[in-house]
């Protein structure tokens, strides 16, 4: 088991994600200036079902992660049931379901980025982070590197995605550069 | 209305009826597997292609509108190849475990496979896996055999109104998902199981319990609250194994609920009463039935009764029972009480709820003259004749049933079981149960329907309708009922309200009573 | 602009002129460079006029179907009492394609002012804008885009001095594919699963929230106020070949190729002289093999089919492939075919929403297949089934996601067999091999 | 003659016994000095019994132990005398198996349906004859009955290769 990384909310919430033995840490999302936040999402949308994937964004910010407590939580903000967001949760990929490691690395494998040599950079990113494994974190609970289909920009081969950072161009030699400049 | 051709027979329907619904009036079954009449199309499994004439692709006969003067080919060369090309891709990932699904001989994924599906698969690869998981309540979800037509997700969500159920994943690792703790609770939620087309989602009652083909099937009504749920009631070697529910458009659509669906267990009970009883000395002992209608038209005679009636006995039973009371003593009078229940209403379906009133014909009983307390048993005056007529008592006190009994002169049991506290009785004559007779309850809005028998009744019982038919005439009634259809043209006959109805006019549906609102007495003076 | 190349002198820069150039993002700048006076312009014209003007110029859909934008916008029905819909699909996703984000990335008032022109000819109160949720910085620019046309009065209650109200809002989608597909990304705004819905109801019925919707590509938003400000005649005038083709469009062009990026060039452009001109032609040493000239989903060609292709709907279609988003993939001679288009089956196996049997089931089945050949386990047997199934999911299903699965696979093996063959006879890869020995 | 039989004139030799009687004791002093013998000396001696011969049934059991049997119900379903009894159960890994699986021996006219019909191969016919029992119960086999013979079981009649070659 990887360790928890430290940041988002709580560090028990992450565990208990492993070891359903632990207590249920979870404290609510949606209150103070995120309630306020969503509400004026709510105001874009005639429905509030529709603001369920801004509200999900919102629980990945706070979190890194979508788990089933937040689930739940959005399901009660906004008049829907906890197994009805789960399923768009399990439908849209950019959710993660399982905590992820500080660094969240998408590879771009698609054929425009295959041709390229893209399968070479993921290789990389798996032995320098030391992840080894595609969705597996790091050790050190640093990466977790995964192969992404298409991220819509095949001309720069291979872009990747850290984070929120899209860098383009990426080659296998430049991958332990990369990777420092994320600790 | 429109007009069509499908498969060369013209068929009228009114505008916007989908393809598939016309071709089930032309008498064509067009495969589906997505499609249900009682939910909202999805149009996912592509199994109702057919070929439209002018049409450059396949058309989904679930979700095309059919159109004036479409030629539709429901078994063309490209239409039956793309239902193959769907089988095909439907089975590769199933586990082909026919043997021992539940399913099995009445899965729709095996007919059409049997009727139109490839010889043999092409798939190599390994199959896909997933572990069994319960859905909570009677609901059991075995992925490997799931086809996603989204039938039950659908029922949850428009029907039920509770979507506790969701596709989860996309691709072929798509599966029915719930979510942790939220269970299939419903009091509804039973139905996914009878949308299944296949072996998806079972019964952890019915699991494993018969094969199909096992069974025999009787069309009835079910006996658990006045709704009056039409149901096919399953018998193997004359046990009840399942009810399922039965299409009613004016009563239940497709639909019945956990609570009838799971309570059938005393249809099959065996500390019934099987034989005539009567009193020698201290102990109750068979006779033959003649002895016992002696017997008990003996101490009816002229003995002012108090009949306790049970709301579940045939409208034919409970009209007869009223003609008894009739011949017995001045100030006769019957009564009867029903269990309550919460209410528990399919928000998809108008008028449809489990009802507070768990008993199958308390609007009948009402219809007949019986009057309806909580506290039947202190209807019971002193010195009177206590006619038990099936009715449960379980609900009352000891306290209240000792007082009865103290009070009553002679007790006369007609029904399915002696109660130990009626072992004082004077006779005890045996009756079928609803599932081993035939007759008609009404339901709460006056729809009188028909239920037929599933099972034969234990040793020497016999039906109501017969038993108290030889019971009137022993009390110098000259009826003449041989059958449960002359039980109910003497009911019809008599009871305005059910006046001009025929045992088989009721059909497969029923027919309302007239003026259904207001319960009205029978009248006396029938002995005709 | 062959964006991230100089311009090409061949090129027509409409789109892609400020490509680069980040002082344009911002209002001031965008407005410095004539920004805004084709809403001012548009507003001061009767809404109808408007989609005439469209509908004039002869603008098609740039997303891939290439239908008449014009047309499309007539549809809509203002003043039933009923709200109205824009939705702008700027969930480019397609492999290949990459000009939307450049457009988003260099030039978001471009796509605002063209929305709201267009909600304007529409009577559509309200704007999505669909971005895919991997486009972190495009949907960082139109975020800022937006919040500055509304500080300005360009949207809002009184958009551009009181004549509508309109309001822009952007949606961030979360990663699917098939959230391209109009009805798909309309559920998705909803807050549903991105699944396609049947049609009929066409989304001009019955769309959005259940109401009159019209969607737009991102790239043809973006043109239309060049038609406003220059005119139908101007526009449909700029045309290569086919006259139903007129207009500037913005190719994406990557895989093995020299200079990879977004060239705009007039529509009905040769394309062998595009690919070897602009582009820079194959890496050293190396041939083009495989052309995907349209985007993952369409026909995949080998260079001499494309040969004498002109750049249009339809000249491509002549040429035995399409349009499609105008994603041009090539694919050099050291790749192995059956590795690729084993991926690109892949990709909408992993795309499928698992609505329909044939998508569900064959997308996965047909990737599974393919990669066996690759890995030479395959049987001879394999082709034929491979095209049976690839038959199964052609215009059976709601979407046409497994028909886009099933072409890659069908043109692969009719153009490529021999590679297939050599796959299946040799029991292993011949590509790998060679790599192995160098 | 009361109930009016008939009796037919016929020629004496078809009634006389004196020829049938000296055919048989040919037929035994023929047999007395040819050496061919059919009688079988059992039980020391045993027939060899065909490989399609349908005797007594056998249920076949996994490595482990367990009989093969899912109880699918097939086989009472084709059994056309109605001798076999299956009640079916689940097991704690929720595997379905035979609760109650007998087959009344009595009843049983060895027809091999049940053979033929059965999906997991478990239930079969015996290459097997010998079957005495003090009562008729036990004649009813149960399944820890069936599971424990041992004989060879029947080889169905194969239509690829009819003849058993």
């Amino acid at each position: 088991m990887s360790v928890p990384p430290p940041g988002s909310l709580t560090q028990l919430e992450r565990a208990a994600a492993f070891d359903p033995a632990l207590p249920d840490a979870y404290e609510p999302l949606f209150v103070g200036e995120r309630r306020v936040a969503l509400d004026e999402v709510l105001t874009r949308y005639p429905t509030r079902m529709a603001a369920l994937l801004p509200a999900l964004w919102m629980v990945q910010e706070a979190r890194g992660w979508v788990s089933e407590a937040a689930m739940a939580e959005v399901a009660e903000v906004l008049h829907v049931t906890p197994a009805y967001v789960k399923g768009v949760v399990t439908f849209y990929t950019m959710y993660h379901q399982r905590p992820v490691g500080r660094h969240f690395v998408q590879v771009c494998t698609t054929s425009p980025c295959n041709v390229c040599g893209a399968e070479d950079v993921v290789r990389a990113f798996l032995t320098h982070t030391g992840s080894g494994e595609i969705g597996a974190t790091s050790p050190d609970g640093r990466f977790t590197v995964i192969e992404v289909e298409c991220l819509g920009a095949c001309g720069f081969a291979t872009p990747i995605m850290i984070d929120e950072d899209v860098i383009e161009g990426v080659t296998a030699a430049q991958v332990p550069e990369i990777i420092a400049r994320y600790p | 209305m429109i007009t069509l051709t499908i498969e060369g027979r013209q068929v009228s329907v009114p505008e916007g009826t989908s393809i598939l619904e016309a071709g089930k009036a032309a008498g064509i079954l067009i495969p589906h597997y997505c499609y249900h009449p009682g939910l909202p199309v999805a149009g996912v499994c592509r199994m109702c292609l057919v070929e439209v004439e002018k049409s450059p692709k396949l058309a989904p006969a679930c979700a095309t509108a059919a159109a004036d003067g479409q030629v539709v080919h429901v078994h063309s060369e490209s239409a039956l190849e793309a239902r193959q090309g769907v089988l095909e891709l439907l089975l590769i990932n199933h586990p082909l475990d026919c043997p021992v699904c539940d399913q099995s001989g009445e899965c729709e994924l095996q007919d059409y496979t049997y009727a139109e599906g490839r010889r043999s698969t092409r798939y190599r690869e390994p199959k896909r896996v997933n572990p069994v998981e319960d859905f909570g309540g009677d609901v059991v979800y075995v992925p490997n055999r799931c086809i996603l037509c989204t039938r039950c997700v659908r029922f949850m969500e428009t029907v039920a109104e509770d979507p506790v159920l969701n596709v989860s994943d996309r691709g072929d690792h798509a599966l029915i998902g719930k979510f942790e703790n939220q269970d299939l609770t419903h009091p509804w939620a039973g139905n996914v199981v009878e949308l299944c087309p296949v072996g998806a989602l079972l019964s952890k009652d019915f699991l494993n319990k018969a094969r199909s083909w096992d069974m025999d099937r009787a069309a009835s009504v079910c006996p658990g609250c006045s709704q009056g749920c039409n149901i096919v009631i399953e018998t193997r070697d004359n046990v009840v194994a399942r009810l399922r529910p039965r299409p009613n458009a004016d009563v239940n659509q497709y639909f019945m609920c956990d609570e009838g669906r799971l309570n059938y267990r005393w249809l099959n009970r065996r500390d019934r009463v099987a034989e005539p009883l009567v009193r020698r000395g201290d102990a109750l002992i068979p006779v033959d039935w003649e002895i016992a209608i002696d017997a008990a038209a003996r101490t009816l005679t002229g003995r002012r009764v108090t009949a306790i009636v049970s709301p579940g006995l045939s409208n034919e039973v409970l009209y007869l029972l009223r003609r008894v009371l009739e011949r017995c003593g001045a100030e006769s009078e019957g009564v009867f009480a029903v269990r309550q229940g919460p209410e528990a209403p399919l928000p998809g379906v108008p008028d449809l709820a489990v009802r507070a009133d768990r008993a199958p014909n308390v609007q009948g009983a009402e219809l007949m003259g019986f009057r309806r307390t909580d506290a039947p048993l202190d209807a019971v005056r002193s010195g009177d004749v206590l006619l038990l007529a099936d009715a449960d008592l379980s609900a009352a006190g000891a306290a209240v049933v000792s007082g009865a009994l103290a009070r009553a002169a002679d007790i006369i049991v007609i029904g399915t079981t002696v109660p130990a506290w009626a072992a004082g009785a004077g006779a005890a004559l045996p009756l079928a149960n609803m599932a081993e007779d035939e007759g008609t309850f009404t339901n709460l809005r006056g729809r009188v329907q028909r239920y037929r028998q599933a099972k034969s009744p234990p040793a020497l019982a016999r039906p109501g309708w017969s038993v108290l038919a030889d019971l009137l005439v022993a009390l110098g009634d000259p009826i003449v009922v041989w059958t449960p259809a002359e039980a109910f043209s003497a009911l019809a006959q008599a009871h305005p309200a059910f006046a001009g109805m025929t045992y088989e006019g009721l059909g497969a549906t029923g027919t309302v009573v007239a003026d259904a609102r207001e319960p009205r007495a029978v009248t006396a003076g029938i002995g005709a | 602009m062959g964006y991230p190349h100089p311009p090409h002198p061949r090129e027509t820069v409409l789109l892609s002129q400020y490509f680069g150039d980040p002082e344009a993002r911002s209002l001031a700048g965008w407005r410095q460079r004539g920004g805004y006076r084709a809403l001012e312009q548009a507003l001061a014209m009767e809404p109808t006029a408007v989609t005439t003007i469209v509908k004039d110029s002869g603008l098609r859909g740039r997303g891939g179907a290439g239908f008449p934008t014009g047309t499309k916008w007539s549809f809509m029905k203002p003043g039933d009492g009923k709200a109205h819909y824009l939705c702008c699909n700027a969930d480019e996703s397609e492999p290949g394609t990459f000009k939307d984000r450049e457009i988003m990335r260099w030039t978001p008032h471009a796509l605002v002012e063209g929305c709201a022109i267009a909600a304007y000819a529409i009577g559509a109160e309200t704007v999505y804008i669909y971005i895919r949720g991997e486009f972190t910085e495009p949907l960082q620019r139109m975020t800022e885009a937006v919040r500055e046309a509304y500080a300005a009065g360009l949207l809002g209650p009184g958009a551009m001095g009181g004549k509508a109200r309109i309001d822009v809002r952007i949606h961030k989608g979360a990663g699917a594919y098939i959230c391209g597909e109009e009805t798909a990304l309309m559920n998705s705004i909803e807050g549903r699963r991105g699944n396609p819905r049947i049609k009929p109801p066409f989304p001009a019925t019955a769309g959005l929230f259940g109401m009159p919707t019209t969607i737009n590509n991102v790239e043809t938003l973006a043109a239309v106020p060049h038609i406003i400000t220059q005119g139908a005649a101007w526009y449909k005038a700029m045309c290569l070949s086919s006259p139903k083709s007129p207009g500037t469009k913005l190719f994406s062009v990557c895989g093995n190729v020299r200079r990879p990026g977004n060239y705009e060039v007039v529509l009905g452009f040769p394309f062998e002289e595009f690919l070897y001109d602009l582009c820079g032609g194959p890496p050293a040493g190396r041939k083009f093999k495989a052309i995907i000239p349209g985007g993952a989903s369409v026909p995949i060609q080998t260079m001499d089919e494309v040969r004498a292709t002109k750049m249009d709907y339809e000249g491509f279609v002549a040429g035995g492939s399409m349009l499609g988003s105008g994603g041009v993939i090539c694919i050099d001679d050291a790749q192995c075919m059956v590795k690729q288009i084993g991926r690109l089956a892949r990709f909408f196996a992993h795309e499928s929403c698992a609505q329909c049997t044939q998508c569900r089931e064959g997308t996965s089945w047909t990737t599974k297949i393919v990669e066996r050949i690759e890995a030479g386990q395959g049987t001879p047997d394999d082709l034929d089934t491979l095209l049976e199934i690839a038959d199964n999911m052609t215009g059976k299903t709601i979407c046409v996601l497994s028909d886009s699965c099933a072409v890659p696979v069908v043109s692969g093996i009719q153009k490529f067999r021999d590679e297939f063959d050599a796959h299946i006879q040799g029991h292993r890869c011949p590509f790998r091999v060679a790599a192995a020995a160098a | 003659m009361p109930i009016g039989v008939k009796v037919l004139e016929r020629p004496i030799e078809d009634v006389s016994y004196v020829r049938a009687t000296l055919t048989g004791m040919g037929l035994t002093l023929r047999h007395l000095v040819n050496p061919h013998k059919v009688t079988v000396q059992y039980p020391e001696q045993r027939e060899q019994l065909s490989p399609r011969w349908r005797g007594t049934h056998r249920m076949l059991t996994t490595d482990d132990g367990k009989s093969k049997c899912v109880a699918c119900g097939l086989c009472p379903t084709v059994c056309p005398a109605n001798c076999i009894k299956l009640v079916p159960g689940e097991d704690a890994q929720g595997n379905r198996y035979p609760l109650v699986f007998e087959i009344d021996e009595f009843r049983c006219i060895f027809c091999g349906y049940c053979q033929e019909v059965c999906p997991e191969e478990a239930i079969h016919v015996g290459r097997h004859y010998e079957n005495s029992e003090y009562s008729r119960d036990g004649f009813v086999y149960d399944l820890e009955r069936l599971m424990a013979q041992t004989h060879p079981v029947c080889e169905m009649w194969d239509p690829a290769d009819p003849r058993g070659e």
